[in-house]
């Protein structure tokens, strides 16, 4: 067995060396990229040993271990670092995202190397950006391995700074820096809430006290008064909610991904995000030790809502990566709404169903972690290729990348959460959890879950709708711009590591019971055993939840679905079906040729939907005829736009930034360049505090 | 060692002042003497680590371990400026007609400027102490007009009559504290000497050190850029030649807290932290107060390093008045992190400005690609400022700010988070505004094929487009405009991850000391 | 050897002469009688300083008079004048306060520094103490000289009174600090001046004026 | 789709109930009746639905058209008798072409025959599809529709009436089956 200590000095060895050695590197040499993938597989690897190592622990309690501690490195604050079962899950989620995306990003990268015909005319560092990966795989690594306060803060924010710098990585964007502004702003904002919840977490037992482990954490929020434990968590809610992206706090979300390098998306929001969820766990569950019932209605509300919003904002949004970042934010509040539920049972009493909404949880974020980064990858392989992510202008690319657009089916099927794949199975769970509520004897928590329930089901409706425009729009059909016509297939790493993913997500929804244990484990150390009946029992092959409540055997159905595939295709073929296809061209009303603009646009799909939610888009029409000549009926140019309003920054950030930028510009009339004001406040101040003195 | 470190930029100003009139000569002469000083100063720094107090000239010098430290921090700070004078100097003289008598003028100022801070630091007597503090505001008033442009002009006006009234009133503190301990019944001779105001600390008439305590926050918080009275900061530090702006805003506002930490010390002893600290509280947070707003609506990137350090002065004010083990601590700390930070800054803003022939934000895009040396420490350098790890700031902050919010007092819980939300203020002003000026491209006539004809003019003060002579177009090399600067960065990021357990145990030392102990 | 009384009144004569003198600089608009006011002001600073070196024996109060008395009282309105000639400014026109509002917040002025000193007056049993408050009503009144005037050359001299104010509190509360700082502080003074001096005539090359009003093109 | 809710709400149901039949309407004309319920056993018979039918202007001046129609109405109601027009050749049995089909739709009504999946009929309608009709020789036609496509009936009449095409239809029922036979 290894030692989990060594793994860890190694795993941080590895990743340091890894960005001094990319950076040392020719910046633009193939060596550089491969370098950096490797460095971060390897690095995955000591993550996922270490993971294995806190999943199989078999110890009372959380089964915790104390990896290393480092006293005196700040006096005020030791660093630690602690496996436990929460971290080691998340480190499984890290490694098995990281790996595949490492190995991505050695094709990907190239992009950014100069062109022979342009030399140096619009190449980005590599050597850089290696070193602000490997930094910021390495902070994810240990922010969920720290376990004092100040360990974790300084992660986190050293995560957000790593993270800050692969976003603006473009850097010569307008759009790029804005995003990258705005992003490092409200992380920073999250952090201050952040660090005024752990501060009150402290509390007065710890004034003298140097380490604000969280060991002592734990220990201290029992003796809060209530009102400060809700503080807390509200504090905590915020600011680990706007990692998380939920709303109102998502803002950032939607603008950085599409900014950031597509290896980048993919980790940020296949990991960095679900740390934002890591970290409202670990308070609630471990900190604070659970809650009152509406800190979980809160969570499940708020989820609920961002699971709406960001997936009715995916459905008109046609950037293909802003369609994924928006997906993000929807299924960070399916998180959300379920770890809302487990706490909202868990205060209930009712542990069987607070283990089974946890699990569900645990196990969609990392399902969502696998498939959205597969989802990223294969936004970056159409980047790449065709060098845009205008839904608007792709098309036709399963004929030009097939690979890619296989992989991305797989991708969207999950996401959309169909059986077989992965996503399915999480889902089924939360939904059992919600469905079995009525068990529940408070009417207040029905309203909730009840309202949560019928969340979930209008987003999984919407999700299918959403990724059949992604897919169908960008992959089907004829190209609609020459880029996308000369669109080629990813290169071969690329598609590798989109395959592992895409295996991943089958595997995981086939073999699902081989991993719910662990879950269930991880789920038992803070909700402790069932009561009063069981939620969520596994034998064999099939999951069961309640008593008899509900029961899903992913690898049976999944055998079953093909099955029926194959006797479908087999008794096709016995009808003979296949010797009477006659191949011929596509209708076309009688046209000589088809073109792109017969096509269906991403616009009018969702139109529909826009129409019937128009009441929270609030679309606004900008139609714009150009007539050149005098009469009106010759238009040269016609141009529609239909954008959708996005309410938080309409009408939340924008007037909140105006109004500050205006009152600090009224302010500024304090240096008003003359120096006898000047010398009137050093006169007035002298004489108000000397009167206050004597006073 | 003491006499010897008081000694060598008085002696070097002296050689200066003869020195055959060559800009390299002068150069060498300098550096030589400002690394001599450093050894002096780390010499100093680690006889008080060893415990040592060496007094002179009948005590009117003492360096206990707070005084060391400081000295170790001008020497430091004043050598790493030395080195970067040699190309800062040079681009000067070659384009902008800075004459070699100036450049003379400049480095005699400079060793007066670097004596009078040293003589502030290592003085026992308070008196001296304030002779020399006002010291450097005269050896500093030259070196702001050094370019003498109508707006250095203005701005070493403000700064010498803001800075002469108010320091003038510490004065009156000083002697209202001569005052009280002479009434204490201290000899009147020694009466002004620190260590009797100290032994003498516990009689003294409580009511009249109040009042001087105020006179003395008004008066040295005039110099350290205390809002209200920190108006004269930002004109004079963005008017002032980059390497002078450095020793200002990372030294000398530290002198002028070194002065008054001293009174605050025996103030202390007498009334408790909580009056001074209360004092402090107040005044750190109308500087964060002041300097939010005026940070968001800049348009000036010297200004912009200006009003950060009245706001990190009000940070240092804030830990200083939260207290306890932890608010003492950070606040030395921040005192070292912001002193290494805000000096590389400016010097940076010296090479853009020499660069762009422009203090507009609007007008600096592409300085990434442009100056890749430069553009990194700045893009780090103002990430670390606004407290992002791994850099110190990062640390310091943190130390601050959980002794305001852990203390248990609700003033300090409130202050803490209202100094909190001020910060994100300034963070955000910091991020919007450095984000076009590092990244994207360089303006196009920076790209231009032909080299202008017209020499640049004046130094950033009309808002006419300028004029770049060829090598502005060039890609930046790492030269002695950008080398000593990676100590600095280096130093913040050692500090941030890892303090040094010297550095560790000198801090603690000090804030015991702080706290009224030997 | 004198009565103490006779000692106090005589002192608080002076002092009253020297707040006197303060008040009429705030009153007077012709700069170049500002100027010689101030040098009676630091003349009777300096009988001061020599009338309570002669009362208590503190010798090291005989140099610091000569010292007042050659630096205040001479050479710097020497220096002064020599400015006001060269620039040929001879009034303050339109100060931001008018003379009679000056003179009522120079007597408010007054007031506070009773209310501000009065622990300080009360704390010591120096024959000395009852004109403290003066000396700090002085300080209040220098700033406020350069709080309200527009010239250059006003407010150098707002901030010299302001610094006789405190020349005075330093000789009153504690018959003078010891002599190597009062040197010290003198020097600083003087070097001060110089470089004011200097200044001005820059300004004036430059800006074509030496109204302090029209330095204000650095803001925000 | 508040608004949506909301206008159902406001207008309610607009629809009367239908007045009472008189009965003169109800009389039929027995030829029709007699070769629809002909065609109707024999689709039954054949296909077990209703012959698909795609119909195709290549440049008709729309006198056919209208009588095509005028099988749709109350009168005729053709799909009755089980035969169905509808909007795309892929769904086709039978293509029913109008028109002397001018240059311009001589490819698309190739395409539109290409793309009607076998077995499946041409039926020409018109004078004007047999061979130009009145447009004959003029230079913008190609003339007859057998110029393009092959033709499994004509239905002459300038334009046939409506019962004329009805039995029209039961002829091409007949070629109908003799093509899917073949295939068989």
């Amino acid at each position: 067995m290894f030692d989990a200590t060594l793994v860890l000095i190694v795993l941080v060895a590895i990743h340091l060396a890894g960005a001094v050695a990319v950076y040392l590197t020719r910046q633009e040499s193939l060596l550089t990229r491969q370098l950096n993938g490797i460095f971060g597989i390897a690095g995955g690897v000591m993550a996922l040993i270490l993971a294995l190592i806190g999943l199989q622990r078999n110890l009372p309690g959380s089964g915790s271990t104390v990896l290393l501690s480092l006293e005196g490195v700040m006096p005020f604050a030791p660093l630690e670092f602690t496996l436990d079962r929460l971290s080691s899950f998340f480190l499984l989620l890290i490694a098995v995202v990281g790996i595949p995306v490492s190995l991505y990003s050695i094709d990907y990268m190239r992009e950014y190397v100069s062109h022979p015909d342009q030399p140096g005319a619009h190449a980005y560092n590599l050597g850089l950006f290696g070193v602000a990966y490997q930094i910021f795989i390495l902070s994810m690594i240990l922010v969920v391995l720290a376990s004092t306060t100040f360990t974790f803060l300084f992660l986190w924010e050293l995560m957000a700074l790593a993270s800050y710098f692969l976003v603006v990585f473009e850097h010569r964007h307008r759009d790029t820096q804005e995003a990258g502004t705005l992003y490092l702003i409200m992380t920073h904002l999250g952090f201050v809430a952040l660090f005024i919840g752990f501060m009150l977490l402290s509390g007065p037992a710890l004034v003298g006290n140097t380490t604000l482990s969280f060991s002592e954490l734990r220990i201290s929020a029992l003796a809060l008064p209530s009102t400060q434990r809700d503080i807390v968590f509200l504090l905590m809610f915020i600011g680990f909610g706007s990692k998380a992206g939920m709303i109102p706090f998502h803002v950032w979300l939607p603008q950085a991904h599409p900014a950031a390098p597509s290896p980048v998306s993919a980790l940020m929001s296949g990991v960095m995000i679900k740390l934002g969820i890591y970290g409202l766990l670990r308070i609630t569950l471990d900190l604070l030790g659970g809650g009152p019932g509406w800190w979980g209605g809160l969570i499940l509300v708020v989820g609920g809502a961002s699971a709406l919003y960001g997936i009715l904002y995916a459905l008109v949004d046609h950037n293909l990566k802003r369609l994924l970042a928006y997906s993000s934010v929807e299924n960070a509040g399916i998180i959300l709404l379920a770890s809302g539920a487990a706490l909202v049972f868990w205060s209930a009493g009712n542990t069987a169903l607070a283990t089974l909404a946890l699990v569900g949880a645990l196990y969609h974020i990392l399902n969502h972690g696998v498939f959205k980064s597969l989802l990223f990858m294969g936004a970056g392989a159409v980047l790449q290729s065709t060098h845009t992510l205008d839904m608007e202008s792709l098309g036709g690319l399963i004929k030009r990348m097939p690979w890619t657009a296989l992989f991305f089916l797989v991708g969207s099927v999950s996401i959309a959460a169909l059986p077989p794949f992965n996503g399915f199975v999480g889902e089924w769970i939360i939904l059992q959890s919600l469905l079995l509520s009525l068990a529940l004897p408070s009417q207040g928590a029905h309203i909730f879950l009840t309202l949560g329930l019928g969340a979930l089901a209008l987003t999984g409706g919407l999700v299918a709708a959403a990724f059949v425009k992604a897919f169908g729009i960008s992959f089907l059909a004829l190209p609609r711009s020459a880029q996308a016509d000369q669109a080629t297939e990813a290169p071969r790493l690329m598609r590798w590591a989109m395959g592992i993913n895409a295996v991943l997500c089958l595997l995981l929804g086939l073999l699902a019971t081989l991993l719910l244990p662990a879950l269930q484990g991880i789920s038992r150390a803070y909700l402790g055993p069932d009561q009063p009946t069981v939620g969520l029992a596994i034998s064999g092959l099939e999951v069961r939840t309640g008593t008899d409540f509900g029961s899903l055997s992913p690898l049976l159905l999944g055998i079953l679905l093909a099955l029926l595939a194959l006797i479908a295709l087999w008794g096709l073929r016995l009808a003979g079906i296949n010797e009477l296809t006659r191949r011929s061209m596509t209708w076309a009303c009688g046209r000589f040729t088809l073109s792109p603009r017969m096509e269906y646009t991403a616009t009018a799909f969702a139109n529909p939907l826009k129409r019937i939610f128009a009441f929270l888009y609030q679309p606004v029409r900008a139609l714009t005829i150009e007539t050149p000549g005098a009469s009106p009926h010759f238009a040269q140019d016609i141009s529609y736009r239909n954008p959708v309003r996005l309410w938080f920054e309409e009408y939340l950030y924008g007037p909140v930034a105006r109004g500050i930028v205006w009152l600090a510009r009224r302010a500024s009339l304090v240096q008003h360049g003359s120096l006898h004001l000047y010398l009137t406040y050093i006169l007035s101040i002298l004489v108000i505090l000397l009167v206050l003195t004597r006073g | 060692m003491l006499l010897l470190l008081l000694s060598i930029p008085l002696l070097l100003a002296l050689i200066i002042w003869f020195l055959p009139a060559s800009l390299r000569v002068l150069q060498l002469a300098h550096v030589v003497g400002a690394t001599l000083l450093l050894t002096a100063g780390i010499g100093l720094f680690v006889q008080t680590y060893g415990g040592a107090v060496p007094t002179a000239l009948n005590e009117l010098l003492r360096v206990d371990l707070l005084s060391g430290l400081f000295v170790l921090l001008i020497t430091l700070i004043a050598w790493i400026v030395g080195l970067y004078t040699i190309h800062y100097l040079m681009v000067e003289h070659q384009e902008h007609g800075v004459s070699l008598r100036g450049g003379r003028q400049f480095y005699f100022l400079l060793n007066v400027f670097i004596f009078a801070m040293l003589t502030a630091v290592t003085a026992n007597n308070v008196g001296l102490m304030w002779v020399a503090v006002e010291g450097t505001t005269l050896a500093t008033t030259f070196l702001i007009s050094f370019h003498g442009t109508r707006a250095a002009l203005e701005s070493s006006w403000k700064y010498v009559l803001i800075s002469s009234v108010g320091i003038a009133l510490a004065l009156i503190g000083t002697i209202l504290f001569y005052f009280v301990n002479v009434q204490a019944g201290s000899e009147a001779e020694h009466a002004l000497n620190w260590t009797s105001l100290r032994s003498a600390a516990t009689s003294l008439n409580p009511e009249i050190v109040r009042m001087a305590f105020v006179f003395i926050l008004v008066g040295y918080g005039t110099k350290m850029g205390l809002a209200p009275m920190h108006t004269w900061l930002p004109d004079a530090h963005s008017e002032a030649p980059a390497p002078i702006s450095g020793l200002l805003s990372g030294v000398l506002l530290n002198v002028a807290l070194y002065a008054l930490l001293r009174f605050k010390i025996i103030a202390d002893l007498r009334l408790g932290g909580a009056y001074t600290g209360n004092l402090l509280l107040g005044m750190g947070l109308l500087s964060l107060l002041v300097s939010a707003p005026l940070i968001l609506n800049q348009t000036n990137f010297k200004r912009l390093l200006a009003y950060s350090s009245v706001e990190h002065m009000g940070l240092i004010c804030l830990g200083l008045g939260f207290g306890g083990v932890f608010g003492t601590f950070g606040a030395l700390f921040h005192v070292l992190n912001h002193a290494l930070n805000k000096s590389m800054l400016f010097m940076l803003s010296g090479n853009i400005l020499q660069r762009y022939q422009s203090t507009r934000i609007p007008a600096i895009q592409g300085l990434l690609g442009l100056m890749p040396w430069t553009g990194a420490l700045w893009l780090l350098g103002i990430l670390g400022l606004i407290g992002l790890p791994p850099f110190a700031i990062f640390a310091s902050e943190f130390a601050i700010f959980r002794a305001g919010l852990t203390g248990g007092s609700a003033l300090h819980l409130v202050v803490g988070i209202v100094g909190l939300i001020l910060l994100s203020v300034i963070f955000a002003g910091f991020v919007a505004h450095n984000s076009p000026m590092v990244y994207g491209d360089p303006p196009e006539v920076m790209l231009a094929k032909d080299p202008p004809d017209v020499p640049p003019t004046g130094v950033g003060e009309n808002d006419d487009p300028p004029v770049y002579p060829l090598w502005h177009t060039l890609r930046e090399k790492l030269t002695w405009a950008t080398a000593p600067l990676l100590l600095n960065l280096g130093l913040l990021l050692i500090m941030g991850i890892v303090l040094p357990p010297f550095l560790r145990e000198t801090l603690q030392r000090v804030v015991l000391l702080l706290g009224g102990g030997s | 050897m004198l009565t103490s009384d006779g000692f106090i009144r005589i002192l608080n004569l002076l002092s009253v002469g020297v707040l006197v003198t303060g008040m009429l600089i705030l009153w007077r608009r012709s700069l170049l009688s500002a100027v010689q006011i101030f040098g009676v002001q630091s003349l009777l600073l300096a009988l001061m300083a020599v009338w309570i070196a002669f009362y208590t024996g503190a010798a090291h109060l005989y140099l610091i008079a000569f010292l007042v008395a050659a630096i205040k009282a001479v050479a710097i309105p020497v220096l002064l004048s020599r400015i006001i000639r060269r620039l040929d400014v001879y009034t303050e026109i339109e100060p931001y306060i008018g003379v009679a509002t000056s003179l009522l917040v120079g007597a408010g002025l007054v007031v506070v520094a009773y209310f501000v000193m009065q622990p300080v007056a009360d704390a010591t049993n120096l024959p000395t103490h009852n004109a403290l408050p003066l000396a700090f009503a002085m300080v209040l009144l220098g700033l406020f000289i350069t709080v309200s005037r527009k010239k250059a050359v006003t407010q150098i001299l707002g901030f010299l009174v302001l610094e006789n104010g405190i020349f005075m509190l330093a000789v009153l509360a504690t018959y003078g600090v010891p002599t190597i700082v009062e040197i010290g502080v003198f020097l600083d003074l003087f070097v001060g001046i110089l470089i004011m001096e200097v200044l001005v005539y820059r300004i004036n090359q430059t800006f074509e004026s030496v109204d302090t009003h029209v330095l204000d093109e650095l803001r925000g | 789709m508040w608004d949506m809710i909301r206008k159902i709400r406001q207008v309610g149901i607009l629809t009367e109930p239908l007045p009472p039949f008189p009965a003169e309407y109800t009389q039929q004309d027995p030829q029709v009746e007699l070769v629809g319920g002909e065609l109707q056993q024999r689709t039954r018979i054949l296909l077990g639905r209703s012959l698909h039918i795609r119909q195709v202007d290549a440049g008709s001046d729309n006198a056919a058209e209208l009588e095509i129609i005028a099988l749709g109405n109350p009168y005729y109601d053709m799909e009755r008798f089980g035969l169905h027009i509808v909007a795309s050749p892929r769904h086709a049995d039978c293509l029913m072409v109008t028109g002397p089909v001018t240059r311009n739709m001589a490819l698309p009504l190739l395409r539109t025959y290409e793309a009607t999946p076998d077995p499946k009929i041409v039926v020409a309608v018109g004078d004007a599809a047999r061979d130009g009709g009145i447009f004959r020789g003029s230079y913008a036609i190609i003339g007859g529709v057998d110029q393009v496509v092959p033709v499994d009936l004509y239905i002459p009449g300038d334009p046939p009436t409506p019962l004329e095409l009805l039995t029209g239809m039961l002829i091409a029922l007949d070629r109908y089956r003799g093509k899917s036979s073949r295939r068989e």
